[in-house]
């Protein structure tokens, strides 16, 4: 084929791409807009504008091309998650932002980017440069907090962050020698009988884990979720955790490995070690941020219960899950955001905030659905991934699984300790501190969408069709 | 051939030994740009001359002038010496050493496919193409990462200029 | 180039490999500990550069060209913090760091 | 259907009577006697148009039916109970006339009589449970009535417990029974229960008619009113245990019935040892009762059923004499403001101050004391008698039974003697006061009681065992073959237990020698007999060995307990700290420990997030480490 | 009446959410509302009562329910494994009736104890109208996740309840509270997950407990009966029957997971502990009825040894802690332990008696532990005290007091003619007349009746008789007698407490068609 031929099919196949290209196109715009204005309806109105058009696009796609499927890998779900993740994006200018707006949003375009790649990736050499990208954005937004610690904390992270993707690139590479190929969907079983090509594999899933939070390459997490700034931080939480997973899903699948394959296996033990260690670390933290941190690890574990599944049956779990845990970490960091404007930061000042019931009533609920109780969207989650993992373990027998669930289900009524201490300060706490006159009040705005998010948890509830019929939406444009 | 070949190996153990052992950041950065030197000189004998250009000009000229930038923003160079003080030297030399032998282990035990194409005159060429072609998502992904390393880069400097 | 040397190239990226993580765990400055990460990443490199042979499509080396400018910017945004660091604290490093920021 | 109406408006005028005495605004006392007389006068009209017998049953629960059956047992009895009760509480008129709570009396007292009619009428074992359980609820009731006083409710306390600890018994056998036979009806029972149910009735029976070992809680029970002691305690409520007896006895296991024998003889000798020694007069009377009820038991358990439960009858009319005649005493000396109203050595010469009552006592006490020509004599002789017979059946240790039987019976004379002596003869031994005389709603019926309490009323023949209320019942029985000796016999010792009395409390005698002998016991033997072998004091000595037991975590609890010696709930109380103990330590520790496994776990993984990145980077590395070379390796 | 059972179970939401929208400083207004609320509640359950069918005689279970409403709620196609589906799906039969009879009673007894609530009126009675509609939600739920989902959000209003208005140690009640129930409620959920994937009603997995009750299981389900293979050594119905056990022998409570009772009805206010003993052991309870036996009958069969165990402990250990108790709500709630013991015994029994008197139990129990409990708000009104050794000899001084109190203590200790006795009775003759429990389970459960004996009456003793005392002088002002308010509270209570106790078949009558049937449909699993 010509040189010619092949470009003019590449320009036919961008629009593929089509709402990524927006989200850069947008970020580049509203970067240059800042330089000009500082005006912060303005670079609102921009970047959601952008999010806008590109969800538009995500969700009109069509079919790739011969070029571009090569790189790059999509279906359904990819789209759903794709979406998921602007309407996250979407969601961040819910937060109120003082400074640095255009650069901000300009970073957070690139995080929702470099987490639509990731999860379409079908290239190593994408995976590589999507994970890179997402990782850059978190490191600059790290710091880009206007507190000290923020640097200690980027730099922590960016040390975690290079070492991971040094060991991902020479898992990439073991990968590429063996198979003499980028691409993950040729993959077979067959090619993986080497160790060699197995330890690259490993490599690979440790690089994800990293952008996963996944024990063991959590330990960035605390400090980072801790110093950065809050809008960062619950996007940190959803978007590039949920590119990673849905990544690791389709590798997964790939491999088509047998459940009881020792891989799958250690995935598995890592995702029951993650759910530990989230819970306990949990419980010895004090300052919110951290805990909500440490309780976001656990819910890593979660998922990954729910990715690495033998069949892809329980996508709809997943997608579940997903959801309900973006709208609660969205909701608990917004919340989280309103009393950190008022100087709470540790959970026992929360004893301060007695006259705030709604404020407090509606971060109790939102708790409350990170622990799993009816009726909140969480317990649905919960429910969807229990009954998931049941039937794994009807399905094939493993015992793995079974010990996943127990460890699930156990870890939830471990998790109740933590997160309930927020409201138990909130309530029932008597506050015998000195400063109790210290009187705090929340804006109607804040204490508004606080309910809205609330609420939203509820009707999910109820309305669990409303997640799936999304999906379903998507799907029948695409189909 | 093989002179060469052992040379490369004894600039980059060299180097890396330097890195390793010694306590001075600025030697340490010498090292480095040796030892990347060598890595190049690898990159010729594995017939990726492109590659071997790349990695002189960015690496040796660009990330190693990065570094001793930043050694010289960051430390008073006058009269005394940048020195590194060395820590957990005894376990981390362990896990060093055992990553190593587990890796050498496996690469012992794999039989490797293929055999070698012959090499390409026109590799740039190639390469230039492939770009354009085949890896075009990924040509602009790293456009766009570049920006926001620039922006992001430039951004954290200027805070830290401002405050 | 017979089969049996390319595990050379191999033994030459895990030795690199190693050495990085041993100056990355070990050194406190946090320059040192960059320096590290580079040859952590060269290994990567190398292989990358090693299996290339075998492909016509020389793919391996595109990435390792990838591989290196993405290096340059990680480096860039790595020295942009540790300025910041160094303006607001006066260390270079971590332990340092870490003391300076528990305060 | 219109009987059984009929019946039920029997039992529950007395209870509707009490009730409108209690919540009207004046506290009258008429609504509460007059449904007792035509309680009782209906009664006698059942007992004069009824011929036959009367069954009803009814589904109370799904599957389950309560029946009542009538014979003219039962109409006897409830006849004998309303009588009484009516005297009881004319009596009371008098007794309780200015105790503010008289209302609440009358009402109580309604309750009872209510419960207690229910209890004759059922025929269905569990439906006789329930009133079982509700006359031991209005004994409760009645004995805590001057709650105010000091112990009062303590003894309350005790007397339901013992008694709810053999009702339970009663209830365990009761549901045996259903279990093994699904019939609880009585009049349906048919061959022998076996012998576990059998012996948990006859526990159930022993409870309630303060058989030993659980008579305890008679003498206790006489902090109460005096005319309820007479009532409940002496004519009505602690036969119903007897009745029990009497109704299943043909089906009980004879093993259980033999137990019955025995346990019935020793109580009977118990009482009457007991009652020999003791000075308060009420007290008297509660063990006379107690080996009175023995001697019934014992009845029951040789066979002679028809004679026990003629000498239920006959002891209900001179026991609430007797009863209502200490009442007298007692009113009277309280009146006058005496020292202590119920100690003997604080009375005598009596006989002219209350003429009423000493005659009325004096025929009751005979009675009791089973002289011929009183009705005691034939009912209690039919009873030795049958015994006798038993013993010839079955030979060596039953000879034990009349022999001991015979043997109580002079003691009872002696007693009798004694009381009657101490009280009424000599001179008076109290500080005199104002001059009181008896009025005549406590003359009445006294003089009613001791009345009935006369041989002629129960049959012709003054030494006939067999009243008409054998013909009334259609028994015939007859034990005239053999033992005719034994009513001489028991004649004679009777008379010879007065004359010991005689000789030792006669009018004239140094009553203070004797008194101050008795007052401080010469020996220990003596002062077990006169705390009745410490039967109250067992139970306390049990909670002490559980106590002991359990020094060591009063100890740990540092709070040290109250000396609560109450009964057998001590060991109960014990038992129950160290229970809370453990529920403290072992059921709630699992959970503090996990919670502090938990928070000890918790502070290692957050001490490995916030400690030196570098070192992280290690574990982390390490953990890398770790499952490279698990790969190498399998 | 068309769906009169979502109207009493949506009503106290509604008007809960009504009140979210008037001020907080109209606090008439919440008590009226909560009042008419529950009132309402009250009347559809009476006219829900007269509407049942008594002489409905059942062959399956879906045929043994009345009221029935079905209505699909959730519907998710889930590609390969089928539909998730979830159904609004209400109903009741002779087991539910009473007991939802019963709960908007004491729902009603509850708010006007409530009365004189102070603080924070307004979130009080929005908690209090939630949870009057999760309780009822548990009784009339014929969907396990329906069900789920009320069990567990009676929770949340309880923790608030107990965590706000509670006494001293409130904040550790609650909590302890609040960790005990979802422990247990987790177990719950587990095999919840498990029979929705083991059941399938016209090929589609269902909540459906009808669908799992009639044994609707399919092929490859390991809940099947006579399935090969254990977990742990337990076949999986066996492991779902001992997670269900701890589950609601949690909710009961049962020796020895009961320890959060004592501590939450101590520190709770009067009207939570009313609702807590009243309702709250009853759901669990009623999943004992509904769910443990009535899925698993099999096994059932197989520990009834096991239950019965549990019971007898119960009633002993809870019994003998009562005694020991010094202060009188939790001598209460420890007697509250031993009652529910003997529900577990006439479950155990297996037999149409025990079953009827666990049931009758239940109710009965449901109307004198909240009287109990009222009667030791009282003293606690008067004097922030409850120490039962701070009082003597109060009969003189609280004459109508005494009455009551006299009253509830013998009908708590089984004294006949209330209804405590009728359902330990029944209990008792299920339990001796069984074939499945050997004699000593009856003769150890009838040794509770000699110490629920012991402690009521001892604390009759030293509270009530003797000379009158109290340990503060400030307390004299406020000794006065019952309040009518107080007297109208106890008074229904009382009245049905004799009635019951007189007539049981007014509440047996309902409930023995289906038990019978119950009965019948266990001995299709006897071996």
């Amino acid at each position: 084929m010509k040189l010619r031929d092949q470009l003019h099919d590449i320009l036919h196949d961008l629009s593929f791409i089509g709402s990524e290209t927006v989200l850069v196109l947008g970020a580049i715009v509203l970067l240059v807009t800042g330089l000009i204005t500082k005006h912060r309806l303005l670079l609102k109105l921009i970047f959601s504008i952008t999010l806008i058009f590109s969800f538009y696009l995500n969700i009109q796609l069509v079919e790739g091309g011969l070029f571009l499927s090569d790189s790059l890998f999509m279906n359904a779900e990819i789209v759903s998650f794709a979406s998921l993740f602007i309407i996250a994006g979407l969601s961040i200018v819910v937060f109120p932002r003082k400074k640095h707006g255009a650069e901000f949003y300009f970073f957070i375009l690139a995080l929702v980017v470099g987490s639509i790649f990731m999860m379409k990736a079908n290239s190593l050499l994408i995976i590589y440069l999507s994970i890179e990208l997402v990782s850059f954005v978190s490191y600059i937004l790290t710091s880009f907090s206007f507190r000290k610690e923020g640097h200690e904390a980027g730099i922590k992270y960016l040390l975690f962050g290079a070492l991971s993707s040094a060991i991902m690139l020479i898992g990439l590479g073991l990968i590429y020698g063996i198979t003499q190929s980028f691409y993950i969907s040729i993959w077979t079983p067959e090619l993986f009988s080497s160790l060699l090509v197995q330890v690259g594999v490993l490599f690979l899933v440790f690089g994800v884990f990293f952008k996963c939070a996944i024990f063991p390459f959590h330990m960035w997490t605390p400090a980072t979720y801790q110093s950065a700034p809050v809008d960062a931080v619950a996007l940190f939480s959803i978007v590039p955790k949920l590119g990673g997973l849905v990544l690791l899903k389709r590798v997964f699948l790939n491999l088509a490995f047998d459940f009881s394959h020792w891989l799958i296996l250690l995935v598995l033990f890592f995702g029951m070690a993650t759910i530990i260690v989230g819970t306990f670390g949990a419980l010895r933290q004090f300052n919110t941020r951290r805990m909500i941190s440490f309780g976001s690890i656990a819910h890593s574990g979660f998922l990954l219960g729910l990715v690495i599944t033998p069949s892809v049956e329980y996508k709809e779990a997943f997608w579940w899950y997903s959801s309900a845990y973006t709208l609660m970490n969205l909701a608990a960091f917004y919340v989280i955001n309103r009393y950190e404007d008022v100087s709470i930061y540790t959970n026992s000042q929360y004893s301060l905030s007695k006259k705030e019931t709604l404020m407090a009533g509606g971060f109790t609920l939102i708790l409350v659905s990170l622990v799993g109780i009816p009726p909140l969207a969480g317990f649905t989650a919960k429910l969807f991934l229990f009954t998931s993992l049941w039937e794994i373990f009807i399905d094939t027998g493993s015992k793995t699984s079974l010990t996943y669930l127990l460890v699930s289900v156990f870890a939830t009524v471990a998790s109740l300790f933590f997160y309930m201490r927020i409201p138990y300060y909130a309530f029932l706490h008597k506050n015998n501190s000195s400063n109790s006159e210290l009187s705090i009040v929340f804006s109607q705005r804040s204490k508004i969408i606080a309910t809205i998010f609330a609420i939203l948890l509820l009707v999910l509830f109820f309305t669990p069709k409303l997640i799936m019929s999304l999906q379903s939406l998507l799907n029948n444009v695409h189909e | 051939m093989l002179a060469v070949q052992i040379l490369i190996g004894l600039m980059i153990v060299l180097g890396v030994g330097i890195i390793v052992f010694s306590r001075n950041i600025i030697h340490a950065a010498y090292a480095l740009s040796l030892a990347l030197l060598g890595i190049a000189g690898v990159y010729v004998l594995l017939n990726a001359e492109l590659l071997a250009v790349v990695q002189i000009l960015i690496y040796a000229g660009g990330v190693v002038i990065l570094l001793a930038f930043g050694v010289m923003m960051t430390h008073r160079l006058r009269g005394e010496k940048v020195l590194s003080g060395a820590k957990n030297q005894f376990p981390a030399a362990i896990t060093a050493i055992a990553i190593f032998v587990i890796l050498a282990h496996s690469i012992s035990e794999t039989n490797f496919p293929g055999n070698k194409v012959p090499k390409m005159n026109n590799q740039v060429e190639h390469i230039g193409v492939a770009f354009l072609t085949e890896h075009i998502v990924a040509f602009e992904l790293i456009a766009f990462i570049l920006l926001v390393a620039l922006v992001g880069a430039a951004y954290l400097a200027k805070l830290a200029a401002n405050e | 180039m017979n089969e049996e040397l390319i595990r050379y190239y191999l033994y030459l990226a895990a030795f690199l490999f190693s050495a990085g993580i041993f100056v990355v765990l070990t050194k406190r400055n946090l320059i040192f500990i960059l320096i590290g990460v580079e040859l952590l990443l060269n290994s990567a490199n190398v292989i990358l550069a090693t299996f290339s042979q075998f492909d016509p499509q020389l793919n391996g080396q595109i990435f390792a060209i990838f591989s290196v400018v993405l290096t340059v910017c990680e480096v860039s945004i790595a020295l942009a913090i540790l300025l910041n660091i160094y303006r607001n604290h006066k260390v270079s490093n971590l332990d340092e760091l870490q003391e300076v920021s528990n305060e | 259907m219109s009987s059984l109406w009929f019946f039920l408006i029997i039992a529950i005028l007395p209870l509707i009577g009490g009730l409108i005495g209690y919540f009207s605004s004046e506290k009258k006392t008429v609504f509460a006697i007059t449904s007792i007389v035509i309680s009782f006068l209906l009664t006698m009209l059942g007992i004069v148009s009824f011929s036959g017998e009367l069954f009803f049953s009814s589904e109370w629960l799904n599957d389950f039916e309560v029946t009542i059956f009538i014979d003219r047992t039962s109409l006897l009895l409830i006849a004998l109970v309303t009588f009484i009760s009516f005297l009881v509480q004319v009596f009371s008129l008098e007794y309780m006339g200015e105790d503010p709570g008289k209302n609440r009396f009358y009402a109580k007292l309604g309750l009872f009589v209510f419960s207690m009619i229910g209890l004759l009428l059922a025929d269905n074992l569990l439906l006789l449970f329930i009133f079982w359980e509700l006359v031991g609820l209005s004994s409760y009731l009645l004995i805590g009535f001057w709650y105010k006083k000091k112990g009062v409710s303590q003894s309350a306390r005790m007397a339901f417990m013992v008694n709810r600890v053999a009702d339970t018994a009663l209830l365990a056998g009761i549901l045996l029974l259903y279990a093994q036979t699904k019939n609880l009806s009585i009049a349906n029972l048919s061959g022998n229960i076996s012998f576990l149910p059998s012996i948990l009735i006859a526990i159930g029976a022993f409870g309630k008619s303060a058989q030993f070992p659980f008579s305890g809680w008679l003498t206790k029970a006489m902090v109460g009113p005096t005319p309820v002691s007479a009532l409940i305690h002496a004519a009505t409520m602690v036969a119903a245990g007897v009745y029990l007896l009497f109704r299943t006895a043909p089906y009980l296991h004879p093993h259980a019935m033999t137990i019955i024998a025995y346990m019935g003889i020793v109580t009977a000798f118990y009482g009457a040892i007991c009652a020999i020694i003791q000075y308060d007069i009420k007290k008297i009377l509660a063990y006379s009762t107690i080996s009175q009820l023995g001697y019934m038991a014992m009845g029951v358990g040789v066979g002679a059923m028809e004679a026990s439960l003629f000498h239920l009858f006959t002891h209900a009319f001179f026991k609430a004499g007797l009863f209502l005649g200490a009442a007298s005493i007692m009113h009277f000396l309280h009146k006058i403001r005496a020292k202590d109203a119920q100690d003997l050595r604080f009375m005598g010469g009596l006989k002219t101050r209350l003429p009423w009552t000493y005659r009325s006592f004096l025929v009751c006490g005979l009675a009791l004391a089973g002289l011929p020509f009183f009705s005691g004599f034939m009912s209690k002789d039919g009873i030795l008698l049958g015994s006798w017979v038993f013993a010839h059946d079955h030979g060596g240790w039953a000879y034990l039974i009349p022999d001991l039987g015979l043997i109580t019976a002079m003691l009872t004379a002696f007693y009798v003697g004694r009381m009657i002596l101490l009280i009424f003869w000599g001179e008076a031994r109290f500080t005199n006061g104002i001059a009181i005389s008896e009025k005549n709603v406590v003359s009445v019926p006294l003089a009613l009681l001791a009345m009935f309490s006369v041989w002629i009323f129960h049959d012709w023949n003054p030494m006939s065992h067999q009243g008409w209320i054998f013909s009334l019942l259609a028994i015939t029985k007859s034990h005239e073959s053999v033992g005719s000796l034994i009513p001489y016999l028991s004649i004679l010792l009777a008379i010879a237990g007065m004359i010991l009395a005689y000789s030792l409390f006669k009018p004239g005698t140094n009553y203070n020698n004797t008194i101050t002998e008795m007052n401080e016991p010469v020996s220990k033997s003596v002062n077990v007999v006169f705390h009745g072998f410490y039967l109250t004091h067992l139970y306390e000595n049990v909670g002490k060995f559980f106590k002991s037991i359990s020094q060591f975590s009063i100890l740990v609890d540092q709070k040290g307990i109250d000396p609560l010696l109450h009964f057998s709930a001590v060991s109960s109380v014990v038992f129950s700290k160290v229970l809370a103990l453990i529920d403290r330590f072992i059921v709630d520790g699992p959970v503090n420990l996990l919670a502090y496994l938990s928070g000890y776990i918790g502070r290692r993984f957050a001490g490995l997030s916030s400690r030196d990145g570098q070192t992280q980077l290690g574990w982390l590395l390490l953990i890398v480490t770790l499952v490279l070379i698990y790969i190498q390796l399998f | 009446m068309p769906n009169i059972l979502s109207y009493i179970f949506v009503f106290p939401l509604f008007i809960a959410l009504l009140m979210l929208l008037i001020p907080a400083q109209k606090e008439q207004i919440f008590k009226s509302m909560a009042f008419a609320a529950v009132s309402v509640q009250f009347v559809l359950s009476v006219l829900l009562m007269i509407g049942f069918d008594q002489s409905i005689n059942p062959n399956t279970w879906s045929g043994a329910f009345q009221f029935v409403e079905k209505l699909d709620w959730i519907n998710l196609s889930l590609d390969t494994v089928g539909n998730f589906k979830i159904q609004y799906f209400l109903g009741v039969d002779g087991i539910s009736l009473p007991l939802v009879v019963l709960s908007s009673f004491v729902m009603l007894i509850g708010v006007v104890s409530s009365w004189n609530i102070r603080k924070k009126v307004k979130g009080y009675f929005i908690l209090y109208l939630i949870l009057s509609s999760s309780i009822m939600g548990c009784f009339i739920a014929l969907d396990f996740f329906i069900f789920y989902v009320c069990f567990e959000f009676m929770l949340l209003p309880m923790f608030f309840l107990i965590g706000i208005w509670g006494g001293k140690r409130r904040s550790y009640a609650s909590i302890k509270f609040f960790l005990y129930t979802l422990l247990g409620s987790l177990f719950i959920l587990v095999v919840m997950i498990m029979l929705y994937m083991g059941v399938r009603e016209e090929g589609v997995h269902t909540f459906s407990l009808v669908a799992m009750m009639d044994g609707n299981y399919t092929s490859d389900s390991v809940l099947g009966l006579g399935k090969e293979g254990t977990i742990l050594g337990f076949s999986a119905r066996a492991l779902a029957f001992i997670f269900l056990l701890i589950g609601f022998g949690i909710k009961l409570p049962s020796v020895p997971v009961h320890t959060w009772l004592p501590d939450a009805h101590v520190e709770a206010p009067t009207p939570i502990s009313v609702v807590l003993a009243g309702l709250l052991l009853k759901v669990g309870a009623y999943g004992l009825f509904r769910i443990l036996y009535g899925i698993f009958p099999d096994i059932a069969l197989e520990y009834a040894g096991l239950v019965a165990f549990f019971g007898v402990v119960s009633i002993l250990y809870g019994g003998t802690n009562a005694l020991a108790q010094k202060d009188l709500k939790r001598m209460v709630a420890y007697s509250s332990v031993s009652h529910m013991g003997f529900v577990l015994v006439g479950l155990a029994s297996l037999t149409s008696t025990g079953f009827s008197g666990a049931l009758f139990h239940l109710v009965s129990h449901g109307l004198i532990s909240p009287a109990l409990f009222l009667i030791a708000g009282v003293i606690y009104d008067r004097t922030n005290n409850r120490t039962i050794d701070c009082f003597s000899g109060l009969a003189s001084k609280m004459p109508t007091y005494t009455f009551f109190v006299a009253l509830f203590f013998f009908a708590g200790l089984g004294l006949p003619g209330m209804s405590g006795f009728v359902g330990e009775l029944m209990v008792l003759m299920g339990a001796f007349a069984s074939n499945n429990l050997k004699m000593w389970v009856g003769l150890s459960a009838i040794i509770g009746i000699i110490i629920s004996a012991a402690y009521f009456l001892w604390t009759i003793q030293r509270m009530f008789y003797g000379t009158y005392f109290i340990r503060k002088s400030a307390w004299e002002s406020n000794m006065f007698d019952l309040t009518i308010r107080e007297r109208w509270m106890l008074i229904p209570l009382a009245v049905l407490v004799v009635v019951l106790g007189i007539f049981p078949r007014l509440i047996l009558d309902y409930s023995i068609e289906t038990i019978d049937f119950f009965i019948q449909h266990l001995s299709n699993y006897t071996p």
